[in-house]
């Protein structure tokens, strides 16, 4: 096709907090302004903005993306906000390839925001409302419900253990103790998650990300900007997005097609015919300790139902044969939602670039993949980044 | 259009209430902290300024939005007078009914600031302001302040 | 890269204060129906990728992008929200295009505002909510501090403003989809309910219902549907601060940047002479003419005389919001920039019937996104 | 990236906001709606307040959706006629929940679930809640049926249907 080439140049993070004293303003201000030192840009370097942000019932602020702009950086640019839920972090730096692939702009800032603390008596309660208006909120459904039934079926699916699925928590949020950002690092066993209170059977309180307020940006640049600016850019190589049914009940929710088919987008644009071959670091989302095993398999890193093998015999450890979520993952660094999404891929263009410090995986990785999903348990976004 | 059948009797019409049914407590930030405080305990104002951009800023930024500059440590107090830079008489509340009173509303450009504050005129008749107008700062008593922008009472002209 | 991108389809409702009879998907369903007609493609195997636009407080349902596909035949396709205004949506479409990598995309918005009970209060979210939303004010106050800054430093008059209501509202009388059609002179408006002084309450657009769909296409595939395309020239979009503290209140610079942007791609020098006609924001009757001027149709201070002087009446040297606007069609949110958009199509297709007007080849549509925003699009159209 | 370098944002304890530490403001915002249902959803509604559950079918796919839609989002075409289902279906999947919708903890568990609903295409279910059942006796694939609120408590909701209870 000729795309042009786009690359990413630079990133930063704040520390992901339970509750943070700055704005979202503030956060996204700290995030992006670390971006753009890293790769040594100014804002006058800038020519648009992107701004991923989830749910405005968290921050309680409509409007969101416009009362984070200038924060952002966008004062007096060209500045979009583009969303699909859960999926939104990883769709931020798509949003920014297309900004640049399509030759109008030549560097966009990425940042991708939450502040969930604003929200009382509980975040969870802003989560009501993302069920259907006029059939499902009389039910006063929890969030936690809708993973509860679907991590059920694909328990049921495959004839899987929570066992195996605790393995995923223990991993990653021993992996984020090695991440300075990390809220919920810990070094625990899987008996701790297995006896860590129940919220909505089969999921336990260690199955389930935290929430959190935070920020993460990065800097993406055509070629020619990306090679002057770095000697190491990072190639968004594939991007791919996919948004299912609305009628979540009339799915087969144990397994994730959408995020195969946004897999088989970005495959198709990165000329990648053997994922497990060809992938050397993944960084799938995993908001709940099972997400990282469906999207493993969505992703068709894996058969179906096989993920959990995987996790049990190590290949997903960091100096496993596919490092699995080596940032520590929602699970461990935490979840302000947009964030947390632009975090992964955040992580991977460290790993390619051999700047992950403690977290870098062995092995000097060429390629790697970042994920999300979202909704009501229906989009899933896909970038492919090499080195 | 588009679907097959359309409801053609009013009494089958149907709607669902709803609400968004959460609360929300806001930090102030890392700027609003400090500005909020010295308004409290020292009733004064006080901005940032960007000294590469030239702009002080009222309500403080921890940034500037022009340059990206880190403003944190650029602090510095500006007057409590200043000038009506525009006005409006709202008629109407939140509801969208009438309100008893219109109620002045204006930005204000302290002195020293090139942010402008957004805030209410008392003491003044409609038809007596106009942009350009001299006010002042009317804070609560020190006791009855919370750390809000309703910590000002509204601002009022200051005689000439 | 194709080198240009067109619009190949276009679909609405009609705009009604309410639509009792059908749900926000039906609404929808009925907008795409008519795009794909329009277009004559079939989304489910013709259609790459869609955009939709909309914001979650407004639909009352947090992560709204959830329940877009299936009514706009995207289940299982490439589709994201923006949350923003209609033409900025319309900019995603046209960049995901521009790539390469998509040759057909369609782009959605929509208002279910007569599903809000309390407008204003959800409105006032947008505020600050440490430094502006304690006051507890109306946000249309944002617009009243504006136009008294905007007429002060344009010596624009509130008659002038008062002219643009009568205008755009009985251009609404020649555009059967419109809500608002009404048969009023400068005076009514002046002489109307105060609302935010210098507004008067029919200086403020109405809320409508409606829902629009544009399909875009690259050229390739434009010229193998064998209908006649109208040619995106440029698309350009923008925001000044968020903050009311630190941005431009005399003028529209997000306006202005956004123009420049679209004229650069356009490669549009001189607007008032290479543009024909423009459908621009009129969310407050003031804000045609602050854009207008934003825009370089008219220079600063000269849009009120000019409206004054008839030169943007339908008959006029350089016609402006000859749908009705959003005073006349009816405020409808995130989709205001794609009605404006339709009108364009329309009028270059010369499918405008009583409201065409003769002998145009370029057209501009403009969208603000309203209080609190210094957020705005534009986009250039043409036969050509 | 470096791993030893600082990284900006103020972690703020709960302490640190229940003791006054640092300043707060609150806002209860004021956001209600009432959503046309439309014509699907508006006669499914009136339909629950007759005890009834009605689907709509699509012929060319010849799937019989629930909840109806006018559209169907396979064929994006409009739907063609309606079907009256059952109200009795199948488990598709269910949970145990502890929690209400706050997050705050409930001492008896609801029993979300998924159910298939009888007289539709396979694998088309609603969200609704189980009852009359001790969450240890539920089985994935169990028949259940809807316990309905007596006819004149039914308001055309989906609340009409207490419950669906395995028979």
């Amino acid at each position: 096709m000729g795309l042009r080439r786009v690359a990413v140049v630079g990133a930063g993070m704040t520390k992901f907090m339970r509750r943070a004293l700055e704005t979202g303003r503030e956060l996204s201000w700290q995030a992006a302004s670390m971006a753009l030192d890293s790769c040594e840009m100014t804002l006058d370097d800038i020519d648009g903005v992107v701004i991923g942000t989830a749910p405005d019932a968290f921050d309680g602020v409509h409007m969101k993306g416009e009362y984070l702009s200038d924060g952002c950086g966008a004062w007096q640019k060209p500045v979009m906000r583009g969303y699909v839920g859960g999926g939104t972090g990883v769709f931020s730096p798509i949003q920014g390839w297309y900004h640049v692939a399509s030759g109008l702009f030549d560097v966009v800032l990425v940042v991708g925001e939450e502040k969930m603390s604003s929200c009382h008596p509980h975040p969870q309660g802003a989560f009501l409302t993302i069920f259907d208006n006029l059939l499902e909120r009389q039910l006063e459904p929890n969030l936690i419900w809708i993973f509860a039934l679907e991590m059920h079926r694909y328990m049921t699916a495959y004839g899987l253990s929570k066992r195996d699925i605790a393995l995923v928590s223990v991993k990653n949020k021993r992996n984020a103790l090695d991440h300075p950002c990390a809220q919920v690092a810990e070094d625990i066993t899987v008996d701790d998650v297995l006896n860590s209170e129940v919220m909505v059977w089969p999921v336990n309180r260690l199955d389930v990300s935290p929430v959190s307020d935070g920020a993460v940006a990065m800097v993406l640049a055509a070629e020619h900007v990306a090679k002057r600016v770095t000697d190491k850019p990072v190639w968004i190589d594939g991007v791919g997005w996919h948004l299912d049914t609305a009628y979540w009940t009339n799915r087969d929710v144990s397994y994730p097609k959408y995020v195969e088919y946004a897999a088989r987008m970005a495959y198709r644009m990165a000329g990648i015919t053997e994922p497990r071959k060809q992938i050397n670091v993944v960084e799938p989302y995993d908001p709940f300790s099972y997400k990282e095993l469906h999207h493993l398999e969505g992703l068709l890193l894996c058969g179906k139902g096989e993920a959990p093998q995987l996790t049990v015999d190590g290949v997903t450890q960091r100096n496993g044969d596919l490092p699995v979520c080596p940032s520590g993952g929602l699970l461990g660094v935490g979840n302000p939602i947009a964030a947390a999404g632009l975090m992964k891929v955040a992580e991977i263009f460290w790993q390619l670039r051999g700047e992950a410090g403690k977290r870098q995986v062995p092995g000097k990785p060429i390629t790697g993949l970042a994920q999300a999903w979202g909704d009501l348990m229906q989009v899933g976004t896909v970038v492919v980044l090499r080195i | 259009m588009g679907s097959p059948e359309q409801i053609s009797q009013v009494e089958d019409i149907r709607y669902v209430y709803g609400e968004i049914p959460v609360n929300y407590a806001y930090t102030l930030g890392v700027a609003g902290e400090r500005f909020f405080r010295e308004i409290m305990e020292k009733g004064r104002f006080m901005g940032t300024r960007c000294p590469q951009c030239e702009y002080t800023y009222l309500p403080p930024r921890l940034y500037c939005e022009r340059c990206f500059a880190g403003l944190d440590d650029q602090w510095v107090e500006v007057g409590s007078r200043g000038t009506v830079e525009a006005f409006t008489v709202a008629h109407l509340d939140l509801d969208g009914q009438p309100l008893a009173e219109p109620q002045l509303l204006a930005l204000v450009r302290l002195e020293g600031a090139d942010g402008l504050l957004v805030h209410r005129l008392g003491q003044i008749e409609a038809e007596d302001v106009d942009i350009g107008l001299l006010v002042r700062a009317v804070f609560r008593p020190r006791r009855q302040r919370k750390g809000s922008i309703l910590d000002i009472r509204y601002f009022r002209p200051v005689a000439s | 890269m194709p080198d240009r991108v067109a619009i190949v389809g276009v679909g609405h409702t009609q705009f009604r204060a309410t639509s009792p009879g059908v749900s926000y998907k039906e609404l929808m369903f009925e907008a795409a129906t008519k795009a794909y007609a329009d277009a004559d493609l079939d989304p489910r195997r013709d259609i790459d990728s869609f955009v939709c636009c909309s914001e979650d407080f407004t639909e009352g349902t947090s992560i709204f992008d959830e329940y877009v596909p299936d009514q706009i035949g995207a289940a299982l396709r490439p589709v994201h929200t923006i949350s923003g205004d209609g033409l900025q949506g319309l900019a995603a479409a046209y960049m995901q295009i521009l790539t390469g990598a998509f040759e057909v995309v369609a782009v959605e918005a929509h208002s279910k505002a007569s599903n809000i009970l309390t407008p204003h209060h959800v409105l006032a979210l947008a505020l600050d909510p440490i430094f502006v939303r304690p006051l507890g004010a109306h946000p249309h106050f944002v617009a009243g501090l504006e136009m008294s800054r905007y007429l002060a430093e344009s010596g624009t008059s509130r008659e002038q403003c008062g002219q643009v209501v009568a205008k755009n509202r009985g251009n609404a009388l020649f555009n059967d989809a419109a809500a608002y059609a009404a048969d009023l002179e400068a005076e009514d408006v002046l002489e109307g309910e105060p609302a935010f002084w210098p507004l008067s309450r029919l200086d403020i657009s109405a809320p409508a219902d409606g829902a629009v769909v544009v399909v875009l296409a690259s050229e390739a595939r434009a010229r193998a549907l064998g209908i006649e395309p109208v040619w995106i020239l440029g698309a350009g979009w923008c925001s000044d601060s968020i903050a009311l503290d630190s941005r431009e209140w005399g003028t529209a610079v997000y306006a202005r940047l956004a123009a420049q942007q679209a004229y650069r791609q356009a490669g549009i020098g001189s607007p008032s002479r290479e543009i024909d006609f423009a459908e621009v924001d009129d969310t407050f009757s003031y804000k045609e003419l602050q854009h207008l001027e934003a825009l370089g149709v008219f220079g600063p201070g000269q849009a009120g005389e000019a409206t004054e002087e008839g030169a943007t009446q339908l008959d006029g040297e350089f016609p402006v919001n000859p749908s009705g606007g959003s005073l006349g069609v009816g405020h409808l949110g995130e989709a205001n920039g794609l009605q404006k958009v339709v009108e364009v199509v329309r009028q270059l297709r010369e499918e405008a019937g009583p409201r065409q007007i003769p002998d145009v080849e370029v057209g501009l549509a403009q969208s603000w996104r309203g209080v609190p925003t210094a957020t705005g699009a534009v986009v250039i159209l043409s036969r050509e | 990236m470096t791993a030893d370098r600082e990284y900006p944002g103020t972690p703020l304890s709960d302490s640190d906001v229940s003791q006054g530490k640092v300043l707060i403001v609150e806002a209860d915002p004021n956001a209600r709606y009432a959503w046309d249902a439309g014509i699907a959803i508006g006669r499914f509604l009136a339909e629950l307040k007759k005890g009834r559950i009605v689907g709509r079918r699509c012929h060319r796919c010849r799937r019989t959706m629930v909840p109806p839609r006018m559209f169907c989002e396979q064929c994006f075409r409009p739907t063609d006629e309606w079907v009256y289902l059952k109200d009795s279906g199948r488990v598709n999947t269910y949970s145990v929940s502890y929690l209400r919708w706050d997050a705050s903890r409930v001492e008896e568990p609801t029993i979300p679930a998924v159910i298939e609903i009888d007289g539709a295409s396979k694998g088309m279910g609603i969200m609704h809640l189980l009852g009359g059942v001790k969450p240890e006796d539920v089985q994935m694939g169990m028949r259940v049926r809807a316990v309905w609120k007596p006819a004149r408590q039914r308001e055309g909701s989906i609340l009409d249907i207490r419950y669906f209870r395995p028979y």
